[in-house]
């Protein structure tokens, strides 16, 4: 039951988020056509920011072969993998079947069991292109000319900003669905509506949510599970919403998807020009800043500064996070008794503990708590799973705790959080409709049918009963009428 | 639950951890003249073992942009990825980036089209080299010439980087390990966070043959006269250096590597047209360390060859990619005396330090060897000939006459030293 | 038409909400069940070790005195210590 | 011997410093801090009669202490401190060593060993200890073997042969289902055996043991020859024999170490026990006494080049041997071997008569040339170049002079100077208050780290290497 992915990261890495950061935009990625990325693929930041989000060893191939000219053969890419020359299609498929999902390389048939990958042109050009500094298409943003003497925001002020602005938000998520009062000023509208209609907020009073007061939001379970994510995964999932959003307007969303990539090519503590950067996403842009994603000396002045939200969007490990470094997120000790000492002051960090954390002691800096089941399962009931909890944890982990031999979080307490998330469910209950037969052949008859009609529950050969899916009644009971006809006029 | 990864997952690695890599770039001014205009003919047309193609020029400002986009390369394969450039010139290391403390932290004003580390890296690069090129410069207008002859101090440049290794992921030996006995396991690998960063070495060789032996015979006639002003000049440490700073230094340093498990992969661009010995304690330092040995064919094509081999991190070189064959290693040593490279050679019972002739005594540890069998040994060292090599390994070099005559009077100078026996520099004999 | 006694084609058809769970809180529920009476009774038919069918308007008071139960059992140890 | 200095009752009760910045030298910084040492000796115990084993158990982690600011760092720089005197004698030693050992490790196993006195156990510390040890061992001494012997229930049995393989030594030692202490140790099987197993190795190659002792006594068997009969044995046999007690001194043990020349220490704790033997690792100065005979391996290289057999009548102290430097082959397609005479990939080239020997260091098996590759040589050469000890800057040395302000080694910067407090300077001799070491060679200026690791690893001076 001890999950192979609490084991110690260097071993086995990627231990809290089973899925990267960017797992909503991967899943986004996927679905778009040939056409979309065409478009993407124009900007060289986003040729890079793609290529950096491919898994390492198909990432080295399209690297290795980037400055050949010859398409990619299979062939060539079995020899780097040191695998059999005969080795299935499926094999080197599954290697680079990322690439291909990006459409970085197009498929064609070369002979029977044989592959040619050439580049995609764009992303070629583009990543070439990133590498020299040869493009043409600003994508890593026209710093903003500014005159010497106007001051310049320092990279802590933009860090403090941009954590303000996006804490500002979680804060006001968790005030709202727990007692605690974070004196909080509601976000914008705009960002309450997007966070209504990502389904993380809902209105209580409004079931239907057609017409929500977004004054009156509470947050729902799946606001408490975007809480317990790590930094990296909130963001891409709020830019995702965003994304959503747009498209469902019916606008073209590739701009705003490149502008995000530029973003985080970005320089924190620079200032960049958006008129020239982003001639065709500035909306967006004004919007983003209501997440603190960059920062305006005054609201319609075309100078903006990314924040550290911003230029770590594209840094795959949250380590990399300017402003909330490794070690301040890394502030949980677990011990095997339940006990967590958590080495924070962060008002968030507290208030998400507190969900599923019985805080004993509170120091300035120092929360002492421990994990029992009735927080827990109170948490449960909140949606949250033993899962998500257990990610947290281990995500937060004192660096501490890495000294200790893996896993990283001691198999009995993991073991636990999924025993108590299995408590609570131990009753599946299903609308069901019973027959019962004398019969064998009609059993078995009707049971092939309900099972081809995708009626079946359960069925149970030895007692020859059947549970079948009440909307389905009818029909079986129509079909039994007449195969009892058809056996009884047998005789 | 979570699922089981599946198989595949296991063979391919899903992340690797952040990689540092630190390049050592040999920046010596005549190799670089030499690779930008190589020679019409290949010198050792006898060998068998080179092809007579016409090596393409290769001069050192194309070379560093090729050099520039590799290193790109590798800053975009991954978050958190760096490099460490050391620029290795005759005699003298430098480190080139990241840039000193005290310096002007590159352009001010990003490019819209260039990423701005890239920039940063490419520009503090350029800089460096020019700054390296000034010293040099002045260095020949305040007329040591002689200075070029010597080898570049790829031993310098390794130390450097090996102190910059040891600084950012200190071995265990230190004294958090003297405070606690418990990380006193054989397996060292008490990491102190979720991913601590590999590192490997990249020696980037210009200087043809191997340049700590030939430097030697290269500077010969004029190094032996040139030695009594090297050493009031620049007093004798620096001949001793050399010599410590040839062999014994780089194989301290290769072991030193090897503690650390850090690769060095050596890069030399001497195309066997220009150079027909490839650098074989470069090649033994690759070896030893796991790191890769590669010697270009002079034909272009560097920018391939450079994302093909040494792009992928040490992490996934074995697994699942395969490194390139290596050639055959030849475990040849330098003798003290003369700094000769020997096939076969005569080592101290005592102190193991070898010599290229037999001797009676010991000019390291002063150990008398029995007069009895320098004879025997002295036939025997005649017996020692050449043999029938591999391809990828040249003949051993053989002396020229003047060569000969030299080292006899470097014996007879060594044997008076000997007797004067003053232990205090073992290094300074000849 | 013949009687569903000896006809050896004849069906039985109830319909209720069937309940899978595993023996243990099976055990609990027929506890339950077995404590009320008449009308109250839930459980309409014990199929099986896993398995049974109870009445659609006592889902969730079942699940409530279930999980009561369930909490009867568990030590919860005392925050104060 | 120098050792027992350190724990003999000291005589002089002043300076009854605390042990707060104790830095428990090596026996080896006596010659530099032998105040300090003799100091320790009764700094362990507070009142000046009690020997230094009578003294409580101090736990390691108990030296490194907070200075009143509540930081670790004075504890810290006293332990580099102590790693810099500790090369202070490193740097004059004589540069005649012996390369080629042989080196019995006897270890007690008797009940001793589960004395708590150690965490967890003596039995563990030792062996946590002794799998480093053996790493590292091998580490200096490429060409050098060991063998493992135990002694338990007045019996000695061979644990691990006398071998080259670090790896095989490892996996003994590595299950303890096998190594449970019990019963009492016999000192003098334990030497018989080590004595037996060495008898037919070359005396070019120095012999030694390394007896790890726990318990107080020994129970030897009865009979014609006693310990005192094996100790003459071992001296006539130039078995060099050191000893480390855990418990305390005792006179047989000192006796045996002093005659055989061979070192005598008693472990004050766990990193003293450490560093006693770490003492042990580098190989030892061949005194003028020990004649060295030439050694068959070269005899077989004499003999093989000139019919006549090498070995002459008067035993000069060390010899010339031929040395061959082979080439290794790729692992392309598979040759016969000279040695085993199999089909074999990889393999190496005799240089003289170009036959394929499989391993080295080796004798050719056609031409009897001694092969060994190079780096096996070289790894012994950094005591022949050692790297002159680094002076320290005094803060006024940086301020006058124009000095670089990144460390020569690792470029890192030097901290400020002007900002330097005098609180620092003093909490070690040793230690630069500037943070600045300076190369007396290339006069470059070397951080705390890099000092440390370029004399412990790396043996090289990258200022002197330009």
């Amino acid at each position: 039951m001890v999950q192979p992915s609490f084991s110690h990261p260097r071993s086995d890495p990627t231990p809290s988020t089973s899925a990267s950061p960017t797992a909503t935009l991967d899943t986004f990625l996927d679905n778009q056509h040939q056409s979309y990325f065409e478009e993407l693929y124009r900007s060289e930041a986003v040729c890079l920011c793609i290529l950096r989000s491919l898994p390492p060893v198909c990432r080295h191939i399209i690297l290795h072969h980037l400055w050949s000219h010859q398409p990619l053969r299979t062939a060539e890419v079995k020899s780097f993998l040191q695998m059999d020359i005969k080795a299935s299609l499926q094999e080197v498929d599954e290697v680079m079947r990322p690439a291909l999902n990006r459409k970085i390389l197009h498929p064609i048939v070369h002979k029977k069991a044989k592959m040619l990958y050439p580049f995609n042109d764009s992303f070629k050009k583009g990543l070439r292109n990133a590498l020299t500094g040869l493009g043409t298409s600003n994508s890593f943003g026209v710093p903003y000319d500014r005159e010497e003497n106007d001051e310049v925001p320092s990279q802590e002020e933009l860090v403090a900003y941009g954590e303000d602005a996006f804490e500002g938000i979680l804060k006001y998520m968790v005030s709202s669905g727990l007692g605690i009062g974070f004196s909080v000023a509601r976000p914008q509208s705009e960002v309450l509506e997007l966070l209504h209609t990502s389904g993380l907020m809902i209105d209580p009073n409004d079931p239907t949510g057609q017409n929500p007061n977004i004054n009156r939001l509470t947050i729902t379970s799946k606001g408490f599970q975007f809480l317990l994510e790590d930094r990296q995964t909130q963001l891409w999932e709020i830019l995702m919403y965003y994304l959503n959003a747009k498209e469902a307007n019916s606008e073209r969303s590739a701009e705003v998807l490149s502008m995000f990539f530029s973003l985080g090519c970005m320089q924190l503590g620079q200032d960049y020009s958006a008129s020239q950067s982003f001639p065709r996403a500035l909306s967006a842009l004004n919007d983003l800043a209501q997440y603190g994603f960059i920062y305006r000396p005054s609201p319609d002045s075309d100078q903006f500064f990314p924040t550290h939200l911003a230029t770590a969007l594209c840094s795959g490990d949250a380590v990399a996070t300017k402003g909330q470094d490794a070690d301040e997120k890394r502030f949980l000790i677990l011990e095997t008794n339940y006990k967590i000492y958590a080495y924070t002051s962060n008002e968030l960090e507290i208030a998400i503990l507190n969900l599923f954390v019985d805080i004993r002691i509170r120091y300035p800096n120092l929360i002492v708590g421990k994990l029992d089941r009735r927080n827990v399962k109170s948490a449960m009931e909140k949606g949250i799973s033993a899962s998500q909890i257990i990610s947290y944890l281990s995500s937060h982990a004192h660096p501490q705790m890495y000294n200790s031999p893996p896993p990283l979080l001691h198999p009995t307490i993991v073991d636990q959080l999924h025993l108590w998330d299995r408590e609570r469910n131990r009753l599946k209950l299903e609308d069901t409709v019973m027959f019962e037969f004398f019969s064998k052949e009609l059993f078995e008859d009707t049971e092939a049918e309900a099972n081809a009609n995708a009626a079946l529950q359960l069925a149970l050969p030895k007692e020859k009963f059947l549970f079948i899916e009440p909307q389905t009644k009818s029909a079986i009971t129509e079909f039994v009428k007449e195969r009892q006809n058809q056996l009884r006029s047998g005789l | 639950m979570v699922p089981p990864p599946p198989m595949e997952s296991r063979f391919y690695p899903k992340t690797t951890p952040p990689s540092v890599l630190l390049v050592i770039l040999d920046i010596h001014p005549l190799s670089w003249s030499l690779l930008s205009s190589p020679p019409p003919l290949p010198p050792f047309t006898e060998h068998p073992g080179i092809d007579k193609a016409q090596a393409t020029p290769m001069s050192l400002p194309d070379f560093v942009t090729i050099l520039m986009v590799f290193l790109n390369a590798h800053l975009a394969s991954r978050w958190g990825n760096e490099v460490v450039i050391y620029g290795a010139s005759a005699g003298r290391a430098k480190l080139l980036y990241p840039p000193p403390p005290n310096a002007v932290a590159g352009p001010s004003k990003p490019r819209p089209n260039s990423y701005h580390p890239f920039q940063l890296l490419d520009s503090r690069i350029e800089q460096g080299l020019k700054e390296m090129a000034a010293e040099e410069q002045e260095r020949l207008e305040n007329g040591n010439v002689k200075s070029l002859n010597e080898p570049p101090s790829m031993v310098s440049a390794l130390t450097k980087a090996l102190c910059f290794v040891n600084r950012i992921q200190p071995s265990s030996s230190t004294a958090a390990a003297l405070i606690d006995p418990t990380s006193q396991d054989a397996s060292g690998s008490n990491s102190n966070g979720p991913d601590r960063p590999e590192t490997r070495i990249l020696i980037i060789n210009a200087t043809p043959g191997s340049n700590i032996s030939n430097s030697d015979q290269s500077n010969g006639v004029s190094g032996e006269n040139g030695d009594d002003g090297d050493n009031n000049s620049k007093g004798q440490g620096s001949k001793g250096g050399q010599m410590r700073g040839g062999y014994v230094g780089l194989m301290n340093c290769v072991f030193a590597a090897q503690k650390a498990k850090v690769p060095i992969d050596v890069l030399s661009l001497p195309p066997p047209s220009i150079d027909a010995s490839p650098p074989i304690f470069l090649q033994q330092a690759a070896h030893l360390t796991e790191g890769i040995y590669w010697q270009w064919n002079g034909r272009g094509a560097l920018l391939q060859y450079l994302h093909a081999i040494y792009l992928p991190p040490p992490s996934l070189r074995h697994h699942p990619f395969a490194v390139p064959p290596q050639d055959a290693v030849g475990f040849r040593a330098v003798c003290f005396c003369h700094h000769k490279t020997l096939d076969v050679g005569f080592v101290c019972s005592v102190c193991l330090s070898i010599f290229c002739e037999p001797r009676s005594v010991c000019l390291m540890c002063k150990t008398r060897f029995p007069i009895k069998s320098i004879p025997t040994l002295k036939t025997l060292a005649t017996y020692i000939e050449p043999i029938p090599v591999p391809d990828t390994v040249p003949p051993p070099v053989i002396q020229k006459g003047s060569k000969m005559h030299q080292i006899n009077e470097n014996a007879k100078k060594d044997k008076s030293k000997a007797v004067n026996g003053d232990r205090s520099d073992p290094i300074e004999i000849d | 038409m013949s009687s569903a006694y000896g006809d050896a084609y004849a069906v039985k058809v109830t319909s209720g909400v069937l309940v899978t769970c595993d023996s243990a809180a099976k055990q609990i529920l027929l506890h339950l069940d077995s404590k009320r009476d008449g009308p109250y009774k839930f459980m309409i038919r014990d199929i099986d070790e896993t398995h049974m069918i109870i009445k659609r308007e006592y889902v969730d008071e079942v699940r409530d005195s279930l999980q009561d139960e369930l909490e009867k059992n568990t030590y919860v140890q005392d925050p104060n210590l | 011997m120098p050792l027992d200095s350190n724990y003999t009752p000291a005589v002089e009760d002043e300076e009854e410093d605390d042990i707060l910045d104790d830095d428990l030298p090596g026996p080896s910084s006596r010659g530099k801090k032998g105040g300090i040492a003799g100091n320790k000796a009764n700094g362990k115990g507070k009142d000046p009669g009690r020997h230094a084993w009578e003294a409580e158990y101090k736990k390691s982690w108990d030296i490194v202490q907070e200075d009143e600011s509540g930081s670790l760092e004075s504890a810290v720089e006293s332990l580099l401190a102590r790693g810099r005197r500790k090369r202070a004698l490193m740097a004059d030693t004589p540069l005649r060593r012996s390369i080629i050992r042989h080196l019995f490790i006897i270890l007690d196993l008797s009940e001793s060993m589960n004395d708590k006195d150690y965490r967890p156990t003596r039995f563990e510390v030792i062996l946590g200890y002794l799998r480093s040890y053996v790493v590292e061992w091998f580490d200096q001494n490429p060409l050098g073997q060991i063998g493992i012997i135990m002694m338990r229930d007045r019996l000695s049995e061979v644990l691990v042969p006398m071998g080259g393989n670090p790896q095989e030594i490892l996996s003994v030692l590595s299950d303890k289902r096998k190594l449970e202490p019990s019963g009492e140790p016999s000192l003098q099987n334990g030497l018989v055996m080590a004595k037996g197993g060495m008898s037919h190795l070359p005396t070019t190659s120095s012999l030694e043991t390394l007896i790890i002792f726990s318990s107080i006594s020994t129970a030897d068997p009865d009979g014609p020859s006693t310990i005192h009969t094996v100790l003459q044995d071992l001296v006539t046999n130039e078995i060099r024999t050191s000893i480390i007690a855990l418990a305390g001194e005792i006179k047989i043990c000192k006796q045996i170490s002093e005659r055989t020349g061979g070192k005598f220490g008693v472990a004050l704790d766990q990193d003293h026990l450490k560093d006693l033997m770490w003492e042990t690792i580098p190989p030892p100065a061949t005194t003028i006494s020990n004649p060295t005979t030439i050694g068959v391996r070269n005899a077989l290289a004499a003999a093989s080049a000139t019919g006549k057999n090498g070995v002459t009548g008067k035993t000069p102290v060390g010899d010339l041997m031929v040395m061959g430097f082979p080439i290794q082959l790729p692992l392309g397609g598979e040759t016969l071997c000279a040695c085993h005479g199999l089909l074999k990939k990889g393999g190496y080239l005799c240089p003289r008569c170009g036959s394929k020997l499989c391993d080295v260091p080796t004798d050719c098996e056609v031409c009897g040339l001694m092969v060994v590759s190079s780096p096996h040589l070289a790894r012994s050469f950094w005591f022949l170049f050692p790297v002159a000890n680094y002076g320290v800057l005094a803060v006024e040395e940086v301020m006058d002079s124009s000095t670089s302000d990144t460390c020569a080694g690792c470029d890192v910067e030097f901290p400020d100077v002007t900002s330097i407090e005098e609180g620092v300077a003093q909490v070690e001799d040793g230690v630069s208050p500037t943070g600045r070491y300076r190369c007396a060679k290339c006069r470059n200026d070397f951080c705390a780290d890099c000092d440390l690791y370029i004399h412990d690893t790396l043996h090289t001076c990258p200022g002197c290497s330009q």
